[in-house]
């Protein structure tokens, strides 16, 4: 059903948890389709330093929360903007067509985050 | 790793007595029951113990046996059958929310030829009141399908009632027995029921063949025609391996019969209990008693079921969450909603279903497993049971 | 008493690699395939594996294979699927007056149901003239379904040709290529149908299980409902051992398919020779070479089929007279009633149809055995070819 | 399928044949159904002497002929009148239900043939 690297990814999840100090937070998901996820970024000087996720939901939905954190860290905002869902099924050697929607909301919720920073800071570089 | 097998509601391994005769029709009688020489008639005669067989689990004339492909196709024949043959006499059928897909979806595709469908709903235990199927009951009415168990939560329905009821407005009655046969007795007599589904797989026997009780002066309209097979009733050579495995099935269905009910209420109640100590806010799906003796489903509020059934996976255990048919789909199961049980939670079902092989050492060893997978899930969920589960996207707190 | 099998085309043996495999799903592999464990996704992947092994077989991509319990259900699946999908388009259909019971009933069936069926006629051999498909084909006609080869004379249709006439008038095209399968190459490519059903126990695969082709982009109706099965097109649990003994037997058959084919032609000749040398005034049934290279069918004037049948049993030959299907029936075969043949001429046929495994040792065994029975049946037969048959009752000469 | 009894009177059938001099002969069946007999007796005093059939037909068309001449032989006009399809069916153990209706002929054949001697006779005993 799965590839290794979701596999990888679900049972070794990267970046569980919370960070105390966010600068921006991220929730994506609802109950019916039963995947809800929260992600929260740190950013210094445009770029994210630190991604956390907490997730409610399915192999998929886990897997892909892990790896967008990984993939987030480091990058610059607009860099972070620019994963797409597809990309990060495409991270993880692809997923089941019927995951492929609802489960697949890590980007989403990471540019959630993104968009949560800019409001704080209305635009601006600096942290919380 | 030898594997615990907890999935006996999907499928249940075939008995080695089942698999040595269908290997036998298979390889040595592999003769057409239909054919007029000593081979073809070595596999009709065969297949006419078989249907002895099965017609002798559960009380029926052999002649009432319609052997199909399995339970679906029963379901099917049973509803459309009714449904055309009898159509000047009525276009109402009534069925309940829990009911299987294949009587659930075949009551959509009726739906869409004119029939009109009520649809019972359930109490929080899955069970369906026979006061709200008297009260369903209209003139054209012509058809009851409620299920005898449930496949998912195991509840047990009131049918023998349904069927009193039925009897005074002289609407047939079917049941899908799937579930319960080879559990518990099955007597269409003493239910009264005018049709019922039974298919091999979930009880010891081959997949792709179950079938349709049809009780004596009831008339259906075949689905599938050709040959003269089973009374015109469901054309297509027979499948000799796998009706004489059905019947090999039964017959040892009925020689364990006792022993099964008690081995897998036992493991039922200890497993139960166990998942009740071990692990916070569990539920448990159905009703306590009057449920499957080998069925235990419990929500795990906090925890989705396919992450859960995942990491038992890995550790050597199959189960399920939702039934087998749906875990294709991600649709919270529409048993557990039809018992008003929340979104959130349905979709964190744990479906434990038991079979005669399984032993308490197995039972203790998913007891041992399943507590710090729960613990671990529930650690990394975005949400905990209570807070809101309103994820409207962005909008950080 | 080593028994001859001369009835392959009423089913065959499994062969031991095909039972091996079946076995093997049946008591290791036993999970349901739409299970997310790992039982369940190791059945998943091999009705997946043998998905690509039917398809190898005909030249088809996986997707289109959709599996059933047979050529009966596929047949049905096909006419009805097409017919109820697409009603509004049509309400014709073209079949020939030749064709296996499960096509003609199931047209009866949708004829109830207010379609139109042409039932085209054939010529002596049994062969359907394209001309005359051309001319039947009006504006509402949707479907037209001829079998590739004849399950009782073994005549092969013109299906590339009907399917050409079809396509300049966007008509779906179904074939019914169960008896070929096996004995010569099927591409339904080069073919060009839109549909077409086989199944697994006419080619040393399991009885029970068989696969309707569909092209990308043909929409049909389900006739079964339930799970997500099969696409949507065929609900019910997956038949993994059938599903996979009928991959095997598919792998097995491109093979072998080479050898068959000559070894049968061989032999197939070989006996139509020994039986038109032995047996006075013996006629061949069907094309004398546009013919399935294992059938052998013939009519013995003054000879009732179902005598000889229990002769030739007595001596341990398996053999039939029409199809396995109407051998419970009392009626002279369709088939050749509609080739022209009178009835009590039709009443004296013989089919022998070989296999993989016949040897002309068998075949010589056959010629041997056959000709006094005839010569004995004959001598006590109260006509003898060319004599009036009128038998009105009383009245001495 | 079929009871020993059938099997017995098929595959060595009583009677077969023809009677050079028959006092009456019956013939039933036609060629739609595929079952035609023609069956011949011999009279004297009233007693049926002789019988002999010829039979085109399936194993029940053969083993009920066979064994209706055997029944028939031996007794008076009005008993082998008196002898039904069904008594025949009865003497062989039963039929398939299917061959019940067609192929169990050899009843009739055998009251056609008594006709048949009756009409040749005027009603008289003499023989033909
Ligand atoms: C209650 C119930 N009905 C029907 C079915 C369908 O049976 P089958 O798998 O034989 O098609 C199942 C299992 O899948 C079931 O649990
Ligand atoms: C030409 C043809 N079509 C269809 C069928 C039916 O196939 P099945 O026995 O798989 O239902 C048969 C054999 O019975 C056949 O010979």
């Amino acid at each position: 059903m799965y590839t290794d690297k979701v596999m990888e990814h679900f049972t070794s999840p990267k970046n569980v948890g919370e960070i105390e100090d966010f600068d921006g937070e991220g929730r994506v998901g609802n109950p019916v389709c039963g995947d809800m996820m929260a992600m929260q970024i740190k950013v210094e000087d445009n770029v994210i330093t630190d991604a956390k996720f907490r997730t409610f939901g399915c192999g998929a939905a886990i897997a892909t929360s892990s790896i967008v954190t990984e993939m987030a860290k480091g990058k610059t905002l607009e860099e972070a903007e620019a994963i797409s869902n597809k990309a990060v099924a495409e991270a993880l050697g692809g997923l089941p067509t019927n995951k492929m929607h609802c489960s697949n909301l890590a980007a989403d919720a990471l540019h959630n985050a993104i968009a949560d920073y800019r409001e704080r800071t209305g635009g601006d570089d600096g942290g919380a | 790793m030898k594997r615990v097998y907890l999935d006996h509601s999907a499928t249940t391994p075939v008995h080695p007595r089942v698999a040595l005769a269908a290997m036998n029709f298979m390889m040595n009688e592999y003769g057409n029951a239909s054919s007029v020489h000593t081979q073809g008639q070595r596999a009709g005669q065969a297949v006419e113990h078989a249907r002895e067989q099965v017609a002798g689990m559960i009380g029926a004339n052999p002649r009432e046996i319609i052997f199909t492909s399995g339970a679906t196709e029963a379901d099917n024949l049973a509803l459309r059958g009714i449904a055309e043959m009898h159509r000047e006499r009525g276009d109402h059928i009534i069925t309940t929310a829990v009911e299987h897909h294949a009587i659930l979806h075949a009551c959509d595709a009726l739906e869409k030829d004119g029939f009109r469908i009520t649809r019972l709903a359930v109490d929080g235990e899955g069970r369906v009141d026979p006061d709200d199927v008297a009260e369903a009951i209209e003139p054209g009415t012509i058809l009851i399908s409620v299920m005898l168990a449930n496949n998912e939560v195991g509840t047990l329905q009131p049918v023998e009632e349904i069927v009193e009821i039925a009897r005074e407005h002289d609407v047939w009655v079917h049941t899908d027995a799937v579930q319960v046969a080879g559990q518990l007795p099955v007597d269409v007599d003493a239910l009264g029921v005018d049709l019922a589904s039974f298919s091999a797989h979930k009880m010891y026997g081959p997949k792709g063949v179950g079938c349709l009780y049809i009780r004596r002066g009831t008339r259906i309209r075949a689905q599938m025609f050709g040959g003269h097979h089973e009374r015109w009733l469901r054309a297509g050579t027979e499948n000799v391996p796998g009706i004489v495995g059905f019947g090999e099935a039964c017959a040892l269905a009925d020689e364990e019969l006792a022993y099964r009910r008690s081995h897998l209420t036992a493991l039922r109640d200890h497993l139960i209990e166990g998942l009740e100590a071990r692990i916070p806010d569990v539920m448990l799906n159905g009703h306590r008693t009057e449920r499957l003796p080998g069925n235990v489903n419990v929500c795990i509020p906090g925890v989705e079921g396919e992450a859960m059934l995942l990491h038992l996976d890995m550790k050597g255990i199959s189960a399920s969450s939702g039934s087998a048919c749906t875990s294709g789909s991600l649709e919270a199961s529409h048993v557990l909603l039809a018992m008003g049980i929340k979104h959130e939670i349905a979709h964190g079902s744990l479906r434990l279903t038991l079979g005669r092989e399984n032993t308490r050492e197995e039972i203790d060893y998913l007891l041992e497993i399943l507590p710090p997978i729960v613990e671990n899930l529930r650690a990394m969920s975005a949400w905990k049971p209570g807070e809101d589960t309103t994820f409207s996207s962005g909008g950080g707190n």
